[in-house]
């Protein structure tokens, strides 16, 4: 789990002075923050209490924020740009006079703008809860229960301990632990290009005569370790490579047929 | 002092967990008043060192708050809670029982499985059931660990949870009676109040609470 | 009270062995007379249900002797379920109905008698049939009272597989073939309903099955 500092209040005051001085807001953008929680630092730096709220301030408010984050080349959450792109519409909704705004399918935007005052009255309340909870004296940290292990203990009864998450995870652990017996997922694994080379320049005396690439390059030894396929490709990259630099020579005889390689140390080492 | 109530104070020193009003009665002579023994004891202990508290449903002794900065020696440095973690065990405890698509609702985002994993883990939360509904989601709650943690009587106790219940932030539908003024309306330092017909229930009880 | 019998008093409570006088003073401010301080809470404590005691050369709260009784009588324990028997339960719950020889083959681990035992005795799991196949095995399946404990309407509120991923207990990629089945689904035609007279035997195939 994140092991966040232990937040004391959630004032967001660094985003408010922000969003007041133009700045675009500070905002962790990942993890457990979202638009809604932007929405509700802003909402907050209108400073009136959230029912006195203006939507439509709060919407530009929010699309200067957008903007301001992609100057910055913020990478945004795609929920970041579908809040930005509803509000946008529901401020041009709000804007129309009242008469040319009738589309019988859709709720008023009225409504839709005091449904989302709502999600932020509850946020907002759901925050609070969670500051006072902290903030409320806590067994360990505040009060401590009696200390003495050793002594005669009273213990509630209780019929039976264990519960449905204990139920679940005794069930998921065993039929976890049984599935990895035969189940392991492989992840591909790339023969690495300087093993091929290393390991051709070390077969170089015995390339004398032509041999073709699909003997020379190794086979996957059965546990993990590289494909076939990552073998032949890493050798064939490193041979073309020792084919560069004159130590070895190609030879195919027609496409798709198989590749021979010879050593070219031995042409050079007669006289 | 009667022997009832030292008999009750012996007990709940003794107890290990908090004792609920059944196991102190079952543990002492028939006709006897326990509540009201209790309510003595807990008369007599009030703003002492030590306090009898009632947690979980039940009653244990523990040290004032007021004292913790002495006990630097019996504090454990609790597992700490993230941010998320923390909304969302505020979310739990007061809209319970609640479904993670519900939770999500609430935040905007998408529940990390670490946060709900690590309330599940710290035994702080637990599923309840499922809810009746298409798909039948499991529903999360809180654990009696939990108001013994924060030193809860019951759900009830939650701090500010009556007043958010009256002023309709509970729901997990937009209440009926929720407004908010015309939004298209110019705000700023020259707002005009509210008027007090249009004046919802809720600003009243939500602001109260909170000033 | 004096702050400083209040002080004493929660660290006596709080602190784990008996404390001496000196550990006492290092906690409190300087100039505090601590021995008299001890003597005045010892003499509000005397003839109470917990008394203030000096012992080995430290001092800490006891129950008084004379209420003895009260401690020795009631000390219960919590019927804790050993892990094999959590184990079993899990599989008898999902797998359901399901014989001796299944779950060994889902657990991949010989099923301890003691464990089965316990879990049928604590009215969790019940027999409920047996297989129509040679040998005519017993089936096992839980009982109301595994749904009141966990606090399930009906078996098909048992989490599935996909609240064991969202709860992180399951990895996102178990293999194709990985399923978690669903003990509400009708029992099928492979199975007996148990005779009242069925059940005398279930003893001798049970204990002839282990030994």
């Amino acid at each position: 789990m994140t092991r966040e500092p232990f937040q004391q209040k959630f004032d967001f005051t660094a985003a408010g002075v922000a969003a007041e001085e133009g700045e675009g807001l500070i905002v962790d953008l990942d993890g457990y923050e979202g638009p809604l929680h932007v929405l509700l630092a802003l909402a907050r730096s209108q400073k009136v209490d959230l029912l006195k709220l203006s939507i439509l301030k709060l919407a530009e408010q929010y699309l200067a924020f957008v903007q301001s984050a992609r100057r910055q080349r913020f990478a945004l959450a795609a929920d970041y740009l579908v809040m930005a792109a509803w509000l946008t519409y529901l401020k041009s909704r709000l804007l129309l006079p009242r008469r040319e705004r009738a589309t019988p399918d859709e709720p008023p935007a009225e409504e839709a703008a005091q449904g989302l005052a709502f999600r932020l009255a509850k946020l907002d309340s759901m925050r609070r809860a969670a500051e006072a909870l902290a903030h409320s004296p806590q067994l360990g940290r505040n009060v401590f229960v009696r200390g003495d292990p050793d002594a005669v203990r009273i213990l509630a009864t209780r019929e039976l301990e264990g519960d449905l998450y204990g139920l679940m995870r005794a069930y998921a652990d065993q039929r976890r632990s049984h599935a990895a017996r035969y189940y392991r997922p492989a992840l591909p694994q790339a023969y690495p290009l300087d093993e091929a080379r290393a390991r051709l320049r070390g077969l170089m005396p015995r390339l004398e005569a032509w041999r073709s690439l699909s003997h020379i390059a190794p086979s996957p030894d059965g546990e993990g370790g590289p494909s076939r396929a990552s073998y032949l490709a890493s050798t064939l990259s490193a041979s073309l490579e020792l084919v560069k630099e004159g130590a070895l020579e190609a030879r195919q005889i027609e496409p798709f047929h198989d590749l021979y390689l010879r050593s070219r140390a031995r042409l050079e080492a007669r006289p | 002092m009667s022997e009832i109530e030292r008999a009750l104070e012996a007990l709940l020193f003794a107890a290990a967990e908090p004792l609920k009003l059944a196991d102190l009665a079952r543990r002492l002579p028939q006709d006897v008043d326990v509540e009201s023994a209790l309510a003595a004891l807990a008369e007599r202990y009030a703003g002492r060192g030590v306090e009898l508290a009632q947690v979980a449903g039940g009653w244990r002794f523990q040290t004032a708050a007021d004292l913790d900065y002495l006990m630097t020696e019996e504090r454990t440095e609790p597992r700490r809670l993230s941010r998320a973690a923390q909304e969302i065990l505020a979310i739990i405890a007061y809209h319970q029982p609640v479904t993670r698509a519900e939770m999500e609702m609430i935040r905007g985002v998408q529940t990390s499985r670490g946060s709900l994993d690590a309330l599940l883990d710290m035994g702080l939360v637990r599923l309840r059931g499922r809810r009746r509904t298409p798909g039948r989601p499991v529903t999360y709650g809180t654990t009696d660990l939990f108001l013994e943690h924060y030193g809860l009587a019951s759900l009830a106790d939650l701090p500010g949870a009556a007043e958010m219940k009256a002023a309709g932030l509970l729901d997990l539908n937009m209440p009926a009676g929720f407004t908010v003024p015309d939004p298209s309306r110019p705000s700023g330092e020259d707002e005009d109040p509210l008027d007090p017909g249009d004046a919802p229930e809720f600003h009243q009880d939500f602001i109260g609470e909170d000033e």
